[in-house]
């Protein structure tokens, strides 16, 4: 952890409370983020991949710990950032335009001032002319597209992006990741990426932490050294390949001890 | 050709209805049965006709305690649903009580609001609002507890204040919720203000269903059913489209191709 | 006496809920006149339809009053009256002492409550002519089923009552009333209100049943009359919802009226039938004369 | 621990309650209010307590009606839904007429069925049926026409027959539309025999009713009110329950854990 | 094609009519599967696979082209097939072991016949002790291994299995691949598999046909060699990354027109 880093978490532990029950999610979450570096969270289902973007948020103050965002304590207190939730949460009430606008508006910007500022942008995020079309006149691509133009009009250094592409088939899925490197190389934003597919974990980010089953421990942090700019070609190298190998060992699924990760969950 | 699909869908039904009309007119004819059993539907369009300007008339009066009382009950239930939105002790004690109140035959009520405020248009009036405040009520505090809170925490990463949130989500949230309470409150409405003059009043459709029902008129009557029943389905069709016109973005199913 | 084996059922429809003009009907089921007479009674509250539902045959009786009658005669509803309950109308307009209302000349500039029908107007009318009073100067106010002591404390200053039934309450409640009798001020609106009505059709075909019947009526009624707190008890028996102290003290200030000058109990007069419709076509409220001699009959009094 | 927890949840809205009732009866004793004009809770209470044998045999009475129209919506509901189901063409012409009728207030029509079919218990019944009849029937309808059509093409590969279909799929797809059918018809089904009531019967709730507001007693009026409420509670909670013991799969919430 | 063949399409064509308006969907398929062979046909989202699926159980009538079970032609006429629809459709009214009973009660099984017969087969499927939870009971891995159940119940040799892992998460479908793999083996049915995964479609097949954007045709046909039986550390050898080149190529993936198949459907 240097002082270059954008995003540090240090210690989180964190538990749901619901009645009487306690359900601990994270135990002992540390990780950083350097500025402009492109950074995962790999982990199974129901592991507190989400929890750790709300808690780096400061939407949720964690149980124990610190989260520093340019070095500033931060714990608890929402920030500004750049957050992505699961679902795209594009509102069905308001246009494309009017959806990407938000974070200006709620900077008390114009709306002339605004909707300027963002139709400039739609031409690079494959959006041109759609400027006034509802969420649900836009295919499932477009609208995580979308949801990512106004993560990006978001004035700050950071975005947390929750499983962006989890709802996408495999084909559309695979176009928006080249998309997302393409984008994130031109506006250098330092990223945090939740995923749990390996593939994507690997072809997109810098460094890769993957966390256990709930609690969610670090099981293993990893720098992913295939060099950039990169192209779909690298899935078939064997570096690709020996990365991939690593990450599935790490995930350690026990095939005997099936029902697994999602029964447990909903028990 | 979105409105020619839907008068071929419901051709059957009118053909339907059409017949048992005719029915009814034949076996009166035929059976000659008296006007205060069961007048022919003839007849009824006969008292309707000739009774317009008259029906008019009561049906303006009775309108004025429907729009009155629906728009008294808008205004209240928004801004309790907010409030209740905004402090949670509230909400605590008042949620219940709205909830058990859908399941109370509010009407039941119209008595007392007869006796304690006279019998102007002001009891009609509140009839009408209580009977349409519960569902309005209730579907909106609904439609807020229901706003999804990944939404609210996106928008505070947006460092948006309460009331961008309250504009720009929990209200549009809402709003499907609001609007199908208002349809079940416009089709009371016009219950409610009926039942009202029933008890009382100087004028009304209700008043002219209790003369004529005195007056052994059944053809007039019937008349003023017909009334009735025309004016609630205008209530519930204007609470549709007032959903539609509010809601651009719940108009999907035909408008996406021509958009 | 025997058992009856296989008693007629019949039943009677009121007007309005139980109160003392009925009494002789409850007198008579209590007091076993009916069973003498074969008879099984229900009593059935239907306001606002008893002609129609008599004349179809949905009720051999019902309750009514001559105003109806003659309207409903007038529709081609085919029902009779068949005894007077109260030989006198005991209705009159009622407005709190304070206001000042003492005779029909003073309802100028003051404001009347009642159901709004054109007959209510004629009768005010009626009698403010009488007093050469401006019946425009009248504003009137429709109060519906609203209790007549609310409005004449709140809506409106007069309202329609029967004396025996809300005017014996408002002594009830120390209300200081004055009461304006319609049949002291126009003899023409001393009709017969109310009346036992039975349908043409009944009395073709089962005159011996309305016979049976009236007997065990007319015995009840005279039982009211003699012993106003044993048939008010009979009244209190059946409808228990009742306030006790206002049925009594109704009972009592009833018991000489029912019969009053008739020679007997129910009987009519044809004079008083004609003298209301004729009254009726001076105001217009009716296009042309009933026959009164089909409206009513006394042939089951014997 | 359920229980308990939704009493805890309640406490402040009968903590609310209470405290308007205290306050009511320390206006009434203090402003020395008269009971016809606004009848202090305790004398409210008292008319309940002395009464409680007669409102009891009242309740008897306009129970009667409830069930016996509620029995026979379902019965009419039921039949015509599943006809609707199976012959298209009737579907067609009776859909759209069901639809309508939601926007209708039947009760309306209350006084027809008086006229013909007299005072009896049958005209409650059947205002009751017909109040009833209607939000069944169009839930029904919308339940089967909801099934999901590639379950019905799943069940075909298993080569299963018309009526397994019906039993297995069509009929356990439509119970929760069903169930909240009848929580509104049992909603209505009360205010129907009660209204009916006020038209004419011998006894009953509404007979009460109107005998109390008769004889200038405020109190027991609002006594009857009060049963009025609670039985309309009680038909709902009854529908409630029997939606829950009928649809064991729908229990999820708290019985996940202790199943 | 020939007399082994368990299921052949011919020439199929296919159009959904709605309105006045014609979406043709499937455009001359031609395909066949082998008695006790596992097909998969792999193609972009509503390029028409599960309308084949559909045709081939005869719910759904083609417009042109014959069908044939076991040589006989049963174009248009339900047959009795172990069909699994896209969406598990266990119903939720029913508990386990009453779903998959169905089968079996639809021919006339006693009951407790069938949940005898239901409660032998769950210890293979790892479903044994919940034969009386309800479907919301179970995880989403469960539910998929009862919905497949139910299908085995069918007394057919032949399954239609349509993207029966489509909605789960990466992990959990690795697995109940493997799952699969071995149930097929020791139950002999001849399989037709759609997917949109291209490892999961190399993973499993013993042939591959893939298929283009609607109108469907016919892109490829590709035999694959893996050995069987096979496990997870065969997707990290070159032939497996070849075919997967191989698959990448034919389903023509154009950067230049997006958006792309998701957008074109909506409109
Ligand atoms: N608000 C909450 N209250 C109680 N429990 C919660 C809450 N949010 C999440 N959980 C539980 O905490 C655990 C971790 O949730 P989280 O959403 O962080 O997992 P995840 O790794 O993002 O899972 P997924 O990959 O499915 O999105 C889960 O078991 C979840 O059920
Ligand atoms: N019943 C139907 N009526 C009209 N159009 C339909 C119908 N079923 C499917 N379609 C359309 O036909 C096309 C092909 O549908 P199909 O479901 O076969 O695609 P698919 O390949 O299975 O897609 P996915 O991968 O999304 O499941 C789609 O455009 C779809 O919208
Ligand atoms: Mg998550
Ligand atoms: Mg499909």
């Amino acid at each position: 952890m240097s002082s270059t880093d954008k995003l540090i978490l240090e210690n989180i532990y964190s538990t749901y409370y619901s009645g009487e029950q306690q359900l601990p999610v994270l135990n002992n979450i540390s990780l950083n983020v350097g500025k402009g570096e492109f950074v995962s969270v790999l982990g199974p289902s129901g592991s507190g991949k989400s929890t750790i973007l709300k808690i780096a948020s400061g939407l949720l103050r964690p149980e124990w710990g610190r989260v520093l965002i340019d070095s500033k304590d931060i714990t608890g207190k929402p920030q500004l950032v750049g957050y992505m939730p699961q679902q795209d949460l594009l509102f069905p009430w308001k246009t494309l335009k009017q959806n990407a606008a938000l974070p200006l508006l709620a900077q008390r910007s114009s709306k002339k001032e605004a909707f300027t500022r963002v139709e400039e942008l739609l031409p690079s995020f494959g959006l041109d002319g759609f400027s006034d079309y509802y969420p649900y006149q836009l295919s499932g691509g477009m609208r995580q597209r979308a949801a990512l133009l106004r993560t990006m009009m978001i004035e700050s250094g950071l975005m947390l992006l929750d499983e962006p592409f989890g709802a996408l088939d495999a084909l559309t899925r695979e176009h928006l990741q080249d998309w997302l490197l393409e984008i994130w190389g031109r506006f250098k934003r330092s990223v945090l990426f939740v995923t749990h597919s390996i593939d994507e974990a690997i072809y997109l980010s810098d460094r890769i932490y993957v966390i256990t089953e709930r609690p969610g421990k670090i099981a293993l942090e990893k720098t992913i050294e295939l060099k950039r700019p990169r192209s779909k070609t690298v899935i078939t190298t064997s570096l690709f390949s020996s990365y991939k190998q690593l990450l599935i060992d790490s995930l350690n699924i026990k095939s005997a001890d099936y029902p697994g990760p999602d029964y447990q969950k909903e028990s | 050709m979105k409105k020619l699909a839907s008068i071929k869908a419901n051709l059957p039904a009118v053909v339907m209805l059409m017949s048992i009309v005719a029915l009814w007119e034949l076996v009166c004819l035929t059976a000659k049965i008296p006007e205060y059993v069961l007048p022919a539907p003839s007849l009824i369009f006969i008292a309707l006709w000739e009774n317009i300007f008259l029906l008019l008339d009561h049906t303006k009066i009775t309108l004025i305690a429907v729009l009155g009382g629906l728009a008294l009950a808008i205004l209240v239930a928004f801004i309790l649903a907010m409030a209740m939105d905004r402090w949670k002790p509230l909400k605590q004690a008042l949620y219940p009580v709205l909830v058990i109140s859908q399941a109370v035959p509010i009407i039941a009520l119209a008595p007392l609001m007869l006796i304690w405020f006279g019998v102007g248009l002001l009891p009609k009036v509140l009839i009408v609002a209580l009977v349409c405040f519960f569902p309005l009520a209730v579907n909106l505090v609904e439609g807020f507890s229901q706003v999804d809170p990944e939404a609210i925490d996106l928008m505070q990463t947006m460092h948006a204040d309460r009331w961008m949130i309250m504009r720009s989500v929990q209200l549009p949230f809402a709003m499907p919720y609001f609007f199908s309470g208002l349809k079940i409150a416009a089709t009371y409405s016009v219950l409610g203000a009926i039942i009202g003059e029933w008890l009382g009043a100087r004028a009304g459709l209700g008043i002219y269903m209790l003369r004529t029902m005195h007056s052994y008129r059944l053809s007039h009557l019937l008349a003023a059913i017909i009334v009735v029943i025309i004016l609630s389905l205008i209530m519930f069709k204007l609470a549709e489209l007032a959903g539609w016109l509010a809601m651009p973005w719940k108009r999907e199913s035909n408008n996406q191709m021509e958009g | 006496t025997e058992e009856p084996e296989d008693p007629d059922e019949i039943t009677v429809l009121l007007d309005w809920s139980p109160n003392t003009n009925y009494t002789g009907l409850y007198t008579a089921i209590e007091e076993g006149f009916y069973h003498d007479e074969d008879l099984k009674v229900e009593i059935i509250e239907a306001p606002g339809s008893v002609a129609q539902m008599v004349a179809t045959g949905q009720a051999e009786f019902g309750i009514s009053y001559q105003e109806e009658v003659t309207f409903a005669r007038l529709s081609d509803i085919p029902v009779v009256s068949i005894a007077a309950i109260i030989q006198h109308n005991t209705s009159g307009f009622a407005s709190l002492k304070e206001r000042g209302i003492e005779s029909p000349a003073d309802f100028e500039g003051k404001s009347y409550g009642g159901w709004g029908s054109p007959v209510e107007e004629a009768m005010i009318k009626a009698l403010m002519e009488n007093h050469d009073a401006d019946f425009d100067q009248v504003d009137i106010i429709t109060t519906g089923e609203v209790d007549s002591l609310i409005v004449i404390e709140r809506e409106a200053d007069f309202a329609w009552i029967y004396y025996g039934w809300t005017g014996i309450e408002a002594e009830l409640k120390e209300m200081e009333l004055n009461f304006i009798e319609l049949r002291e001020e126009e003899p023409a609106l001393d009709y017969y209100t109310p009346v036992l009505i039975s349908s043409e059709n009944l009395i073709a075909e089962d005159p011996d049943l309305i016979e049976r019947f009236m007997r065990a009526t007319t015995n009840g009624y005279l039982l009211a009359i003699d012993r106003p707190e044993t048939a008010a008890q009979h009244l209190l028996a059946h409808a228990p919802e009742l306030d006790e102290e206002l049925v009594i003290n109704s009972q009592e200030w009833l018991a000489d009226k029912y019969q009053a000058d008739a020679d007997s109990w129910g009987l009519q007069d044809q004079e008083t039938w004609e003298a209301y419709s004729r009254w009726l076509y001076e105001f217009d409220l009716i296009e042309e004369m009933p026959d009164v001699e089909k409206a009513f009959t006394n042939e089951f009094l014997k």
